[in-house]
């Protein structure tokens, strides 16, 4: 049986398999479904239509860094949230400043979380990053005791709704934290 | 305690300032303690404890104060820093080493701007003590939002959840794997999920405690009456009977064993509080 | 809002729960979703409703002696047996964390467990522990209904490869890494 000729059958193979994969899937995953060859051209047309086809429901087909993955909807999170008490935790601020500092300024190494912070970095903030498999260590930095390189994954992007690092909030520029105007009057800055 | 945070201690993100700078009190020093010091004792804690370092309260400071991180008035700003230290002193807080070293980077910077610059004529700029620390402070500054904007952003399972769609495998019966990460990931959702849950707070030791609870209570499951030292094995070592035997005390406490004696200087007995109460 | 209002609504919030639920679910828990009260009638003809919608496609809504769930037909099986390297099975959250609560805070009643997540245990939480092996009722409590006291047992400590519970990650630490959350039932304790 050919897929390409029946495009409601390959359409529903795809649109099953996304509901029931545990992890975003690739377009050369999907292609993976079929015995045949089946061009990336196909697929991607067969998931624009079915990410129209979802437009409005409680849920929806998103593109994530790692490939597409079905995921409900943040409006229906209060009714969900009725039936599952259960939630991974919401990050302290410790927690989340040094993800920071790893997102946006990757690869870093301990050292360099601390010196932005200003504090130490304690060991249970970096492996609850590591447990999360939102960090892991890349590489080695060649510096006397080769402190590992810290770097974000695919999976936080995913988690995050991001296609890639590109898509992270913007920095606030550091110029623009300046309150202007007080500078001395020989700044060579910017005039 | 609630209504404290109310007193203008919201640790939330500083709110920019933009436009027409207020900050034109440069020079004149800040006598009075800073307002933010009139604080219940058991308040203090607290808010120390939010904040995130050195860094992050002398950003609060200059923040609050609608000040110039490029132009702070070291003065004012370091005596406040030192109240904050000393408060934090007093109440015996467990106080970073970072705390007191920006404390002297502070005070440095502070001296070194009372002295005389040496006439250079030569040089068209001269470094500026506090540039550093205002570079370090911006760069924080910046990481710090990030790192809010960042819980801002919808998160899997937190905000929302994937599809779970049941596909049945090929009749396998594999059972779930589970990692003590994994018993350290949940114990985390419960933590952030009840704030009660910050006075269960567990130590190894409690926790060997609870294991000999449980070793006990196996020990005389069953059993009319176990000997007391029957429950000791002395071979173990020193903080083993302790544990033990609070153990024992813990497990009379709750009701669940009971421990007897007939008289002074005769065998003691102990039997699970779940056995027939008639003495055989 | 009121859900009876607007039945499309009511159907997606209903779809949506049993397109994320990794179990299945029952009517009763089903009207857990809502706000106000609904009633099991109501639930049913959506559910029915909801079944018929999906007829043809490549999941269906199934109803297992637990409850309702979605799953792939088996018609699909083998083009997704191309694509699954089986996914591992996991634990649902209420089942880790019940189990953390017993392994830390060993012997616990049922009771103790609620109070400590703050929400009920079902009884197949403990069922899929105790079938497991992992814990069993090593007394009971002399209290009203005496209950039964859970503790792990040795197989956990196997299968988890420790020791013993001394080997647990240790927990002094970990409040540092979250923001407890306020529960909004809960009165402040000490005001």
């Amino acid at each position: 049986m050919s897929m390409t000729g029946d495009p409601t059958h390959f359409k529903t193979v795809l649109e099953t398999a996304l509901l029931t994969a545990s992890e975003p899937l690739s377009v050369g995953q999907l292609k993976k479904l079929f015995a045949e060859e089946v061009a990336a051209a196909a697929i991607n047309d067969a998931l624009d239509e079915i990410q129209r086809a979802w437009l409005g429901r409680g849920v929806e087909l998103v593109r994530l860094s790692s490939g597409w993955r079905f995921r409900a909807r943040t409006e229906l999170t209060p009714y969900l949230a009725r039936l599952n008490p259960e939630k991974p935790p919401r990050y302290s601020r410790a927690v989340m400043e040094t993800l920071a500092i790893i997102a946006y300024k990757q690869p870093v190494t301990r050292g360099d979380i601390e010196s932005i912070r200003g504090v130490t970095v304690s060991t249970g903030v970096v492996q609850t990053l590591l447990e999360r498999a939102w960090i892991e260590v890349i590489g080695h930095k060649e510096v006397p005791g080769r402190p590992g390189l810290y770097a974000t994954t695919r999976k936080f992007l995913d988690d995050l709704g991001l296609n890639s690092l590109g898509d992270l909030p913007p920095l606030a520029e550091l110029g623009a934290l300046v309150v202007p105007g007080i500078e001395p009057d020989d700044s060579p800055l910017d005039s | 305690m609630s209504g404290v945070s109310d007193d203008g201690f919201t640790l939330e993100a500083p709110v920019l300032p933009d436009g027409v700078p207020l900050a034109h009190v440069f020079g004149e020093p800040v006598l009075a303690l800073p307002q933010d010091l009139f604080i219940p004792p058991d308040a203090l804690k607290v808010i120390l404890e939010s904040f995130e370092g050195p860094l992050d309260l002398l950003l609060y400071l200059i923040r609050k104060q609608n000040l110039n991180v490029l132009d702070i008035p070291m003065a004012p700003i370091t005596s406040q820093y030192m109240a904050y230290i000393d408060a934090m002193q007093h109440e015996r807080l467990e106080l970073a080493a970072e705390y007191l070293l920006m404390a002297a980077l502070l005070i440095e910077i502070k001296s070194r701007l009372l002295l005389p610059r040496p006439p250079r004529e030569d040089e068209a700029e001269v470094e500026d003590p506090r540039a550093e620390l205002a570079r370090r402070l911006l760069e924080y500054e910046q990481m710090k939002l990030a790192g809010l904007a960042l819980d801002q952003l919808p998160q899997a399972e937190r905000d929302f959840v994937w599809l779970a769609v049941l596909l049945e495998q090929t009749a396998e019966t594999r059972l779930p794997d589970v990692t003590p990460v994994d018993l350290r990931q949940a114990w985390l959702s419960i933590l952030s999920r009840a704030a009660r849950n910050r006075h269960h707070q567990v130590t190894t030791d409690q926790l060997s405690v609870r294991e000999q609870m449980s070793w006990i209570l196996r020990q005389v499951d069953g059993r009319d009456y176990v000997p007391f030292e029957a429950l000791f094995e002395i071979e173990r070592g020193v903080s083993y009977l302790v544990v033990n035997f609070i153990a024992i005390l813990e497990l009379v406490k709750e009701g669940l064993l009971r421990v007897s004696q007939e008289a002074a200087y005769l065998p003691i007995y102990v039997r699970s509080a779940n056995t027939a109460t008639e003495p055989a």
